[in-house]
Order: C-alpha cells, then structure tokens, then sequence
C-alpha cells in the first residue's frame, strides 16, 4: 500500500556544511513527484533521507502518520533506482530482479510470472543470465529500475534512472515506470535533469536549489508561471529584459527599454506605478513581427523541431548575466528561416510572459504560488 | 634428595690447565690471527655463561654463542660441510652424535688421562663433557601416596594419563630413557624389555609429548606427576626449590655423557681445541658440579652438589654398537606401540 | 585477442626477473629438497619407498588425518570469529575501536611457543584457571592439551588474519550496494549473507587459506600442547630435526605430500576466485553506524569477549615478566630481574629484528604488489606458476625451508650461508603470502576503468601501477603487510638454522631461552618485542596519516 | 596536434558475441562526431577500441596515417571521459584534475592557471580539495571531464559525459566542449543520449543500431532527411504511415490509405509506379487544417515549449507495431489547444515529410544517402 509522505522542517547537515537547511514538503498518495534542481543542490540527499540511508539532523519524515526518523531502510518498504545503479555484481541480471521479491513470500510461479514480465518490459530479458560486468551501461541501469519497480513497494524513489537511456528508450520506460506507479499506486519520488521527462510525468515538480525549495507545482504551472526568476531560467529558457511598470487608467503596462509597451492585465494589484520589473520572455513565446523589439541573429542551432537563433539586443535592455538571449523558431510550419547577421523584429506573446519583482524573487502575476 | 660435598679447585691445578691451553694453542694454531670462536650449543644461557666468560677471560678469545636445539644444530652442522659457520658444537648425548662422528674433528683434548675410563674419547672426535643419567622426575604435592622407585612403578593404573613422557624419535632424553627401560626391564636384553614398553604406553593414555624440556617444565609446573627425563633436566628444579624430586630407577640406570666436539674445518681451530681443553679442565668441571647439577668426566672431580652419588645409584650399561644399529628399527617399534595402544 | 604476442613491456620483464629471483631462491632450493624425498637414504637411488611409509604406518598418516582435523576446523571458527568482528568494526560504531584494533595486532605478536606456554599456565592442569574453577566452583575444565588445546590456541592466534583481510575487503565496498539490498526490504543478517559476503569471498576465501596453511604448517603450538596428537608438522619437523637424528629423506618426502596438498587447494581457491570476483568502484565505502540497542551490546560483548581471550596469552606473558624466578621456577613477588639478565645482550638483537625487518618488509610489500598485479591483471602462464609458488614456502617447515636454504646456498658461488642476506631471503619467501594475497585479493575487486582512465590521460601502464594502482591497493596491501611485518618480526624457525651470533634476532633470542626453559627472560624479551612493535606501528600510522590502525 | 581517425572493417567480439560486425567509419581532423544509438549497440565498445582498451578482433583503426591496433592505449595521446566516471577516490578533485598535466612538462605556473580555469568552466572549483566520495553524482561527472579536457590532447573521447547534469548546465558544458574542442581542434568523438544535445555539438552524426553504422551526416541532414526508418524514428519521432506511390503524368503522388494524396516532386526516379510505401511524418510536420487526415486525441501531454498530442487512426492506416502517432502542437503561438477525445484534422507538411521503400530500408528522397 502506497503512503503519503511528508518532510516537515528538515535538515541534513555533512559535518559542518548544511546542505539542507530547512525543508518541508508534503507528498501525496500515489502521486509522482520529481525533484528537479541544479547538480549538487541535494536531491540525492533527499531522495536518501526518505530512503533511510543519511541520518537527519533535525525534522521529520513521515510515511502517512508514522515519524520515519529512527525505522530503519529495510522496513520502510521502499524501492530505490540509485544514481550509481548499484546492481550486485555476484548476481546475474535475472537474480538481481529476484533479489528483493525473493523476501516476499511469493510463490514460485508468481514470483517467475513477474519477472518475466518486468525484464520483457524493461527490454532486457534477453541478458537475463549475464552478469552485470558484461552489461552496458544503458542495460545495467534498466537491471536497477526493474529491480526496485518489480517489488511493489509503498514508496518509489528514483535517482536519475534513466540517464543512460537513449531518447527513445527513455520515453518507453518512463511509460513502463508511469503504468506501473498508477496501477499499483505507488507513491514516487523521482529524480531527473530531463526536464522535458520530468514535465511529462509528473503530478507535480519541486525545483530546488541550494537545498531550498523554490517552487513545487503541476508542470504545466512550474513551465508557464514559475515562480521567480530562478525557476523560470532553470526550467526551460527564459530570456530576462529590465521592465519599468506603469498604471494609467487604461490599464498596466510594462515597457521594455527601448519604449515597446505591452499591456498586462494578469498582474498582482499591489504593484507600484513606475517599478523596475523583469520581462521574462521564453524563446518560443516571440512571434517575428514588424513592430516589437529589434534584435541581431549571433549564431544559429539546428535542434530538430525548431531552429534556435542566439540573438544580441542592446545591452541596457537586458538583464546583466544571462548566458544567451535566444528565439526559437518553430519549424515544423515556419516559412522562411533567418541567418547569422540578420536583425529581426520580435513580439514576445503577452499571454505567456512573465513578470517579476526587480530583484527576481517573485512573480508579479496573479495567482502564482510558490507551494500547489 | 642427596647430600653433596663441594670442592673448591687448588691453584696449581688451575694454573696448570692454563697453561696446558695456552701451550696447545701456540703449537698447534693453524690460524693465530683468529680472536673468534662460535659455539653451537643447545643448553641454556645460565649453563653457558659462567664456562663462556670464564673462558673468554682466560683467553682473550671472543666467543660467540649460537644457541638453539640439538637437532637444528645438528642439521646445521651437517648442511654447512664445506663452508662450517661454527667452531665448536657444545652438548647432544653421545647415542645421538655417535652416528654423526664424521662431522666432527679428531681431537684429544689434554685431559684425557683424567677422565673415566668409561668415558674417554675412543672414537677420536667425541670428547665426554659430563656424564647424565636418566631419571624419574616426581612431583610432590601431586604423587600423594604413590610410591615410585622405578619403572615398574609407572605402571599403577593411578599414574594413567600422568606420566610425562616424551616421543622418543623427538627427544633425545626419552630415547634414551627408552634404551634405559629395554635394558633394564629386559634384564639386560633389550628384545625382553617390549613388553614393559607396551604396558608403558598404555599407561601414558595416549599422552607423548615432543621436547625434552616439556618433561621437566611439565612435572615442575604439576601438569603431570612423574615424568621421564635425565638428571640435570630435574636437578635443577631441585636446586631451585621446586616441588620435585628425582627417582632413580631400582631396576638399573644407564648413565650416558654427553660431549663437547670440534666442528670439522673449523674455521678457529686453535681456538675451539683450546676451548676443549678448558671446559674439559679441572676448573670449568668444578663449575659444572658447583653450579650447573651436572657430574663431571673427571676423576679428579667430586660428585656434584645435591645429586645422589653415584655409589647409590644402581647402574647399567648398554651395548652401545647394538643401540646404534637397532636405532631406527626401536624407534619404528616405539611408534607402533604407542599408536596401537591408543 | 592477440593471443600469440606477448608484448614486451615492464610487466614482461617484471615476470622474468621475479622468475629469476624464485628460480633461484625457491624453486632451486625447494625441489632439490623434494627430489630428496624420491631418494633413498642410503645409496640416494631414486625410490617411492619413502612415501610408501608414510601410508602404511597409521603413526604417521593418522597425524595427516590429525592435521586436517585441526586445519579444517581452525579455519571455520577462525573465519567465524575474524569474519563478523571486521564486519561489526567496519559497519558500527564500535566503542574503543582504536584499542580494540591495537589489543588484535597484539595478539598476534605473541612469538611461537610462548604463546602455547601462557595457555598452559592457564589452562593446564595445575594451571590458574583451572584451579580457580577447581578450587572455587568444583568444576573440573577440559584440560588444554590435545585437540580442544590446539584448536583454542590456534583460533585466538589466527582469526586475527581473517579480521585484517575482511577489513580490507569491506573498505572496498560501495555503500551502495549494501543501501540497495535494504532498499529491497532485505535486514541486516540477510544483506550479510546474500550481498556482502558473496563480495568479499574472495577475501575471505585467501584469508581462509592463509589460516588453513598456517594451521597446517605450525608445529610449535601442538609440539607444546599436542601431548600425543600429533600432526603434520611436527612429524616432518622431527623426522627432519629430531634430537635423535631424524631421517631427512623421508621428511621431505612428508613435505613434498604437505605441498601437493597445498599446491591442489591454492589452486581451488584460485579457481573459484576467479568465478567469484567482482570489480567494484567504491566512491562511498560504508560509514559506520551507531550500534544500539541489545544488538549493540552483544555486538561488543562478542567482540570484547574474542579480544580479550586472545589477548590472553600476551597478558600472561607480560605479566610473567615481571615475575622474581628461581632458576626456571616462577617464585612468588615480582621483580626486573628478567629484565636484567636480558637486557646486556637485547640491544643487538632489537636493532638485528628491525632492520632486517624493515629490508624484508620493503621487499616483501614491493614483491607482493608486483606479483599480485601480474596474477591477476596479467594472467598466463607465468604468472600463475610465480604465484603458485610462493606458496609452497608457506607450507615447509620454517626450519626445513631454513636448511634447504644453508643446503643450497652454502657453496661458492652461491655462498650465502650465515649472511644477512640468507637470513633476510628466508623471511621474504616465507613471509611474502600474507602481503601477496592480500594484494591479489583487493585488487580483484579494483575496477579497471581506474587504470584504464589513468592511461589515457597518457600514463604508462607502469606509472598507472605506482600512481593509481598501487595506492588504491593500498588498504588491501597494508593489512597484508601488517601480518608480514608481525610474523617477519616474530619468525623464529628458519632463523634458528640461519642466523649467526651477528645476525641473532629477538625471536631467536626468544627461542633461546624457552628451549631450555628459562620462561622468565624468554617473557622479559616478548615483552621488550611486542613493546617495540606495536611502538614501531604506531610510529609507522602516524607517520602513514592514517586514522585507524588498518587503513 | 590533432588527427583524424579512421576505422576499417572492424570487427569487435566479446567470446562468442559478435557485437560488432564490421564497421567502417572515418572521422576528420578536428570534427566534433557524435555516437548516437540505442542502449547496448555498441558505442562505448568502439569508443574504448579507439582509445585503446579493448581488443580489436579484425580491421584497423588508424590515427591519421598510422595504424593504431597496437599502440599502446597511453601513447595514442587520446582524453576519455568514462561513462562511469572513473575518476581517482585517493586524490581530491585539484589532483584528479591535476593527474594528467602532471606528465605533461608544464612550469607550476601555467598547470595552475589551467587547472584553475577549467575548474572554474566545470564550476566544480569550490570542491576542489574534497574527496570525490563527498561530491554530488554531477559534480563527479564535472571532475571526470574537466580531467580529460585539460590535458588537451589530440582525441578526446567521451561516453556520455552529461548524462548527470542538469539541463541548464549541460547546456553551459557542452559549449565550453565545444569551446576547447574548436579552440585547440580536438578531435572528438561523442556518445550521448541526449538527441537534442547530439544534434546542437556535432559536426557530424553516426547512427547505430546493433555494432551496424546506418547513417553518418549533419546533424540537419540527419534529423531531416533520414536514410531508413530506424533513423528517422530513433532520431526524433516520426509517424509511419502506410502509403501508395503513384506516378502521373502530373507528377509523383503518395497517397494515404484513406485517399488523401500529396504530390511529391523530390522523389529518386527510378520508383515503380503503385509501390508500397512508407510515409514518415514527424509530429511537428502536421498542421491543423479542413482538408487531410483524421485522428482522435487519445492522450495530452504538456512538454514546455510545445504540447504532445497522442492520436488515433484507422488501423489500417499506419504501419503497425509503432509505441504511438504524435502530434506536437508550438504553443508559443498557438491560439488553441485541443482536449482528448476531439477530432482534428491534420496535413503533414509536403517539403518536410520522409517516403521510404516498404521494408524501411531506404530512403526515397532524392540525395539522401547514408553516408556524407
Ligand atoms: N565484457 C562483455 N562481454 C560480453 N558482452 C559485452 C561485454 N561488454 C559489453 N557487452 C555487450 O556488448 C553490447 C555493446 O555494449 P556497449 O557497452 O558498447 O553498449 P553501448 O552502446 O555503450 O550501450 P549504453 O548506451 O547502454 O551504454 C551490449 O549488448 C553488451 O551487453
Ligand atoms: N558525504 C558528503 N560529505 C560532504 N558533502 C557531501 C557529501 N555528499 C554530498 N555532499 C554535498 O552535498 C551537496 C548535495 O549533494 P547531492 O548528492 O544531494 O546532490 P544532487 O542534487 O543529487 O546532485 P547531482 O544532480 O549532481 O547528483 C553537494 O554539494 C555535495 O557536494
Ligand atoms: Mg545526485
Ligand atoms: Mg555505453
């Protein structure tokens, strides 16, 4: 059975470096949860809390009602995909997959039925026999994630399990991953740097950094309405130009440096007349136009269904510190593409943009929150 | 227990050993610069450094001491043919070197004419140093009221599994003791004496221990009552104040020498015929009945401290060319005894 | 594979001039003592007769039969006891590690005999144990001697390698895959049984050789308190080196039966390593956890319960040190007297273990490292019959081995004998097994793709060895080398053929004075040892940086 | 001084696996070439035949004109980064970093301004003195390729080098790549699973499947004009539906099994008239229009930048066996997205759809070929 599971100001401290240092969290039922945040801002050390394995300086984990803290890892019932894969080396594929359901009373039959049938999900059944050292890496760490989904457990936690998946391979197991969490209802806890992967199954997204929640919220929440500046780049690209803020009685508006006004009418009602703001603009949200911002094409990228054109803008229009400014075309339908020394003229979608506080700290826009 | 009388030695003997020594030196040195002299000798270093340092002040020559068991010595003796490492190999009983004579120089030390006729040097490289006889080592505060006189008194089914007695083809004091029993319950013919040696074994409750010092430490430390072993091996202890008495088998004696033997091609040759000359002196004999509870070869010599006299002690001989061919044969005899009677 | 070129590099030219160096001191001597075995005494005509007797007197084959009897059963209880403490002091907090760690290699440094002599002073029949049950409680103990006395000692002397060596292999171990059998809902004893030991089998599986060899080849515990149990060793031993003369031919005859044996299970443990090894890249060893609970008491108790026996003997021993003696006899009162008598001639002795320690040890460390790395990354042909080798010394008798040596090298122009050198080769083959195991068995669990990332960063394969390799070895290494160094310091029975009053070491000393049973100055002169050594050790982790005892 | 490398008929067995068969493929002086290729196909098994590791069981493999077969691995000058990192445990992340100059007769000076500097590119340079055991799985991957670029050498070789990274900063560490690899004109050969990355870095592309090399060009080339269909379905999505060719004197026409009908004017010539064939139509390619092909909406997905429909079609329509028929739908302007269950109607985009022979195996598009 499935659990919730909710953290409640924790902290984790590696001696004397705090890495996390104040968390809470509340996972639902069932839900799938991803983590998502730059290298080294404590997923994994999360991900190892809930699992038993790093001690807890300070809060509480709890699985449903019941305080965690001091339950040691082998009765919590979990499954965990490690970031390392850590496959037992002495076992063969298939013994590896049986390894945990063989604590599970089941019987002979039953026990050979689900293993059959995660390795023929996972795509592996055909290396069964080999040991792991004769592995690749793609197929040692599928070994991992059939080993901690084929025991049912209340709580899924994953670090990264498909890493070493082609494109295709990725989508067809976090399909397999996706089908057996809802039909059992486990409880996940998923940690990825595919973005695209983490919007596509999760219920809901926490971004961290620094060990810091900055937001958690649905994915099509976390993408189009992040809640500060940090999220916005961090998910997808986002494009930063200085704003000023201005409220007539026609309505509010920001304008951009160069004088190109466009009005808003999504925003929080506290905001000062004449603030300094940020635009934030995401690649796909400009439309090529005759009036808007004009911008000169640096370079130029091929990406598949769209072509991304580096741009360069005047430098007082833009935020300081961005590492590119980009547009991306989408070109499935696109009738002409740009090249490098073209200037064009862009309208970002008025609809989509956000707008943030000076300092990146807050969305200006209605109705977003940092904690769904 | 014994009384003793001690003797202390008279000048003009003394100066007389030294300057047989130091004659013998200057005639017959085949290396005078050599200072050195290595010994190989098994016994302890409270037996060695009151000859040694006696010695060394006589002399001049500085001794080196390699200590370790008979056997090992032995061994390195024979594996150094060719290129001896040691000059003097100092201790083993004679049934044990009499077969490995060849390894040993020919030398007639100056004393011979003092020492027992029973014990003078025959065979060329074998000078006699002190004269052991085998033994029963007691226990007291353990023996009770068990009378023990000699061999047949081991065989109280009382003592079983107490007799401290060694594996024979691994102790030179319990082949000879083996040898002491074949003859002396044998009545002189050692092929009559198995049987008691059966009894014997049965006796020991599988017990066979493998050194010669296990005996004695063994008996001393009460880990058995009565033990099988020679006459210095107990004395010791006696002279120490343990609780341990030796017994001198009713039934006969063998009293064997053990000697003192010049490595063949020794390197200091002047200097090891000059150490044989010394210990087998009047002086370093008086030391060794003094001080070390051993009897001396020497005629001139009176018994030692605290050892019974040899007038009490029923002595026996063996036929000593038989013991040597019949060696290994009794060994092997010995070994099927004792594992059957298991 | 290119299988028909062998390329000529520094690990070629390593294997023949380890080949050179074995030939000469191992094989030479060895089989011309083994040859012997196919010889008559007498006429030196070749014979089977010798084995032939071996076979037909129960004397002799029932010891065999002895020997297995102990070795086999050593060697369970030793991994028993070694194995689970080096899993509770890696695994848990474990109070007073640090000493615990020292009080083990303590124990270990008891020098032959003495050790089996403490035993009997305290567990013989008028021992002080077994007086104090006796007296106190009416209950009579089994006594030391025999079987159950062998089987004590040898278990407290050896399961101290097995610890050592599974401490080695634990520190290899990712974490992770320990977290990974937990994740699976598996506990403690399960993950044990299932996950941890299966990777470190091969460790433990050297480790259980090195005690069933050493179980088998030691003759100075049952010489003492085998009281008609008799063994192998001693056997060989005395037929070879008895008081009485012994018969050389068929000793080695004895012998040459001992090393088959050895050679045929050396090459099963070989076999099955090589199945039931893993690499592993251990970026997270195991961080130790806190042991509570009734777990945790029980976990110290049987740790603090197996440490203080062991230990035992040395206390014993230290404390009869400082006993007045009359003679041979132990009186009652203390005094330095021991200390006394020993001291004017310790000095030359100390310096004599140490430095030829010291050379043997570098050699011994370097030689184990180089032919580890070529039997296991290296294998062919070569390699592995270096490797097999090395083991035979193992198994001869120190003092045999010691007279193969004089035998063989006592000519010009070979003329060794009563060298430093002779005395120093012997401790180096003798005592070359711990370190080379040890070695062989961390690396196996080494992942290649360290060396490999070092030659590509342009590394030769030789300088990876050195600079990555080796260090990484390093745990695994050291505590082979610690067993080395202990037994190097504390070897006694080749040295006893081969040393001469320049090159007399402490344990010679040692031996000196028991043979005649002057067990006052032999305990003064262990003390001294064991004083220095562990000094010696302690000096060497400070100066290593290094925060426990074993890496 | 970099090189180029160039396998020949190279055969690669593990026992009595074959896996790879015979594989033939040059790479030029200083080109960025990527490995793309489902999981278990070999790639890392080539990539350690280059650098040296592994044996080579037939053909050659030459750097510039020398052949290499038996070159020992350290004298072939080459930098790996190890699928599974391999870096030291002993040495902190300076040495680590540090471990390769060191042979490279630098004075102190210039070492430690290159170390500083590609620890500050990698951004590990405030754990430069830990030990690897207490980095994140990320900032090890960092270590590992800050190791093998800083040496500079002449091939550099890298086995999925990211895969740990998050997307933000994957993005940073594939330009500084690119950077040093242009700057210094490395060699380099790439294996990733991230197609988008694949796509961005390379100069050139090979496809793998099982040992086989079935298509090496532009990144572009590749994306758009795949040479079978296993390309253009690992390398992006492409929907396969079945088609008829039709010759007239009007021109070339496929026609859908429901009878819509485009004329394709890029077709080779020698196609027979009323052949099967197979029409691949990437979901980008679809727009919403009266006149076309019909499906359902079975599933949504929201993807950032764009929405993933999840369509159904007659049965007989599509090429069966397929995991799904996209479409995906730019929502940075779209003016409507659609819920499940409707019914849209979709054109594929003429110029941009693929046509295949009826086993896949070809393209027949004029000038595709498999390898440029
Ligand atoms: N030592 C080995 N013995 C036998 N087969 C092996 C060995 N190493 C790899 N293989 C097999 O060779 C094939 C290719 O392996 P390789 O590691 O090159 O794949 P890869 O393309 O790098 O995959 P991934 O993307 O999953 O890392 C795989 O099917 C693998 O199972
Ligand atoms: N044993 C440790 N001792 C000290 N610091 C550590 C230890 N393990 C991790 N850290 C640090 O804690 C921080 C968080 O590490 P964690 O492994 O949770 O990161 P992560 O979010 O999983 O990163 P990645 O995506 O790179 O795997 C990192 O800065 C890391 O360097
Ligand atoms: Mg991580
Ligand atoms: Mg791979």
């Amino acid at each position: 059975m499935s659990v919730s599971i909710s953290a409640q100001e924790v902290v984790k401290k590696y001696g004397e470096v705090t890495v996390i240092p104040n968390l809470s969290v509340e996972i639902k039922n069932g839900e799938f949860f991803t983590l998502l945040g730059p290298s080294g801002c404590g997923k994994t050390t999360l991900l190892r809390m809930i699992a038993g394995f790093n001690s807890i300086e300070g809060g509480e984990i709890k699985f449903g009602e019941q305080v965690i803290n001091n339950i040691p890892a082998h009765k919590r019932n979990i499954g965990m995909v490690f970031q390392n894969y850590a496959i037992f080396p002495h076992l063969t594929v298939r013994q590896n997959v049986e390894y945990g359901l063989k604590l599970r009373k089941l019987n002979k039959e039953e026990m050979k039925k689900k293993i059959d049938h995660i390795l023929k999900v996972v795509k592996i059944e055909e290396y069964q026999d080999r040991l792991p050292e004769r592995l690749s890496g793609g197929q040692q760490q599928r070994v991992a994630l059939a080993r901690a989904i084929v025991i049912h457990p209340s709580v899924l936690l994953m670090d990264e399990p498909l890493s070493n998946l082609d494109a295709k391979l990725r989508v067809e197991m976090r399909g397999a991953i996706r089908d057996v969490q809802k039909e059992v209802g486990i409880t996940t806890v998923y940690v990825t740097h595919d973005q695209e992967e983490a919007l596509a199954v999760s219920d809901r997204i926490a971004v961290m950094k620094e060990g810091i929640i900055q937001q958690v919220g649905a994915p099509y929440k976390i993408y189009t309405r992040p809640a500060n500046i940090f999220v916005a780049t961090f998910i997808g690209h986002s494009n930063l130009f200085k704003g000023i803020l201005t409220t007539t009685p026609e309505g509010t508006f920001v304008k951009f440096r160069n004088g190109y006004e466009i009005q808003m009418d999504t925003l929080v009602e506290v905001t000062r007349d004449k603030a300094n703001v940020i635009i934030a603009v995401r690649p796909e949200e400009f439309s090529i136009s005759d009036k808007g911002i004009n911008a000169i094409i640096k370079s130029k990228t091929f990406l598949g269904k769209y072509v991304n054109y580096e741009l360069t803008f005047d430098e007082d229009m833009i935020v300081p510190g961005q590492p590119s400014i980009e547009y991306s075309q989408d070109i499935g339908h696109a009738e002409r593409t740009y090249e490098v020394g073209d200037t064009i003229t862009l309208v970002p979608n008025k609809s989509k943009i956000n707008i943030f506080t000076d300092d990146g700290s807050q969305s200006l826009i209605k109705d977003v929150s940092a904690y769904e | 227990g014994s009384t003793s009388t001690s003797t202390a030695t008279s000048e003009p003997e003394k100066k007389a050993t030294t300057e047989a020594t130091s004659e013998a030196a200057q005639q017959e040195t085949t290396d005078p610069e050599t200072k050195d002299l290595v010994i190989y000798c098994p016994h302890p270093l409270e037996f060695i450094e009151p000859l040694v340092s006696e010695f060394e002040t006589q002399t001049g020559v500085s001794v080196e001491v390699v200590a370790a068991g008979t056997g090992e010595l032995l061994k390195r003796v024979e594996s150094e043919q060719g290129n001896p490492l040691g000059d003097i190999f100092w201790g083993g009983s004679l049934s044990t070197m009499k077969p490995q004579q060849d390894l040993f120089e020919n030398y007639q030390s100056i004393n011979e004419e003092y020492v027992y006729d029973n014990m003078k040097n025959v065979e060329g490289p074998l000078t006699r140093f002190t004269n052991i006889p085998s033994v029963i080592m007691v226990n007291t505060d353990l023996i009770g009221d068990i009378k023990i006189e000699g061999y047949e008194d081991l065989l109280n089914p009382e003592l079983k599994g107490k007799i401290a007695h060694c594996d024979p083809s691994k102790s030179s004091s319990s082949y000879e003791h083996l040898i002491n029993m074949l003859y002396a319950m044998g009545n002189g013919d050692p092929e009559q004496g198995w049987g008691y040696v059966e009894k014997l074994c049965e006796n020991l409750d599988g017990k066979l221990l493998s050194g010669s010092s296990a005996v004695y430490k063994g008996v001393a430390d009460g880990e058995y009552t009565v033990g099988l072993t020679f006459e210095e091996g107990g004395a010791k202890y006696v002279a120490d104040g343990a609780p341990v008495k030796l017994v001198y088998m009713k039934e006969g004696v063998i009293s064997k020498p053990d000697g003192v033997y010049i490595i063949k091609d020794a390197k200091n040759m002047a200097n090891a015929k000059k150490f044989i000359d010394f210990v087998t002196g009047k002086d370093a004999q008086t030391i060794i009945i003094e001080k070390l509870n051993r009897r001396s070869v020497r005629t001139d010599v009176p018994a030692p401290n605290g050892l019974e006299k040899i007038e009490n002690i029923n002595l026996i001989y063996d036929d000593e060319e038989l013991v040597v061919e019949k060696k290994q044969e009794w060994l092997d005899k010995f070994k099927d005894i004792f594992t059957s009677a298991q | 594979m290119n299988k028909a070129k062998i390329k000529w590099d520094f690990w070629s030219t390593m294997t023949l001039v380890i080949m050179a160096i074995f030939a000469l001191f191992l094989i030479y001597p060895l089989f011309s003592l083994f040859i012997s075995g196919f010889q008559d005494a007498e006429t030196g005509a070749f014979t089977l007769s010798n084995f032939a007797r071996f076979f037909e007197k129960k004397y002799y084959y029932q010891s065999m039969i002895n020997s297995f009897k102990v070795t086999v059963s050593v060697t369970f209880l030793a991994i028993l006891i070694g194995a689970p403490i080096a899993y509770f002091m890696t695994c848990y907090k474990i109070k007073f590690k640090g000493l615990i760690e020292v009080l083990v290699i303590i124990s270990m440094l008891s020098p032959p005999f003495i050790g089996a002599y403490s035993w009997i002073l305290l567990g013989g029949r008028s021992g002080v144990i077994t007086k104090f049950f006796l007296n106190t409680f009416g209950i009579e103990l089994p006594s030391v001697y025999g079987f159950g006395g062998i089987l004590l000692v040898f278990t407290l002397k050896l399961y101290p390698f097995i610890y050592l060596y599974v401490s080695g292999a634990l520190k290899k171990i990712d974490v992770s895959l320990s977290e990974a059998a937990e994740s699976l809902g598996c506990n403690s004893v399960k993950k044990v049984i299932t996950i941890i030991i299966p990777l470190i089998l091969p460790t433990v599986l050297a480790g259980a050789l090195l005690v069933f060899m050493n179980a088998l080849a030691d003759f100075g515990t049952p010489m003492l308190i085998g009281e008609g149990f008799s063994v192998m060793p001693v056997i060989i031993y005395s037929e070879f080196i008895s008081e009485v003369g012994g018969q050389a031919n068929f000793a080695a005859a004895m012998a040459s039966i001992m090393v088959l044996i050895t050679a045929l299970l050396f090459m099963a443990q070989k076999y099955v390593v090589n199945k039931k090894s893993f690499t592993m890249s251990s970026l997270r060893p195991i961080q130790p956890k806190e042991a509570k609970g009734i777990k945790g008491f029980l976990m110290h108790a049987f740790i603090y319960f197996a440490v203080f026996l062991s230990i035992i003997p040395q206390l014993t021993v230290i404390y009869t040190s400082f006993l007045k003696t009359k003679g041979s006899m132990f009186t009652s009162g203390f005094s330095l007297d021991s200390y006394r008598s020993v001291l004017k001639n310790a000095g030359k002795a100390i310096a004599n273990s140490y430095i030829y320690g010291i050379i043997a040890i570098i050699i011994i460390i370097l030689l184990g490292m180089f032919i580890a790395y070529l039997s296991t990354r290296r294998k062919n042909v070569f390699t592995s019959i270096i490797d097999t080798v090395t083991m035979f010394p193992y198994i001869v008798p120190g003092s045999v081995l010691g007279i193969t040596l004089l035998l063989a090298f006592n000519k010009k122009p070979l003329l060794l004998s009563g060298t430093v050198i002779i005395m120093i080769v012997a401790f180096v083959i003798r005592r070359l097994p711990y370190t080379l195991r040890s070695s062989a068995a961390i690396l196996y669990q080494i992942s290649p793709s360290m060396e490999e990332a070092s030659i590509s960063l342009g590394y030769s394969p030789v300088r990876t060895f050195f600079k990555v390799t080796a260090i990484m070895m390093l745990p695994g290494v050291l505590s082979g080398a610690l067993l080395s160094w202990i037994t190097v310091i504390n070897e006694l029975s080749s040295s006893i053929i081969l040393y001469t009053g320049n090159t007399r070491t402490m344990s010679v000393a040692i031996y000196t004075e028991v043979i005649r049973a002057s067990y006052g100055t032999a305990a003064a002169l262990s003390t001294i040892l064991t004083v220095t050594t562990v000094i010696s050790l302690l000096i060497f982790f400070k100066l290593s940086g290094s925060k426990d005892v074993n890496i």
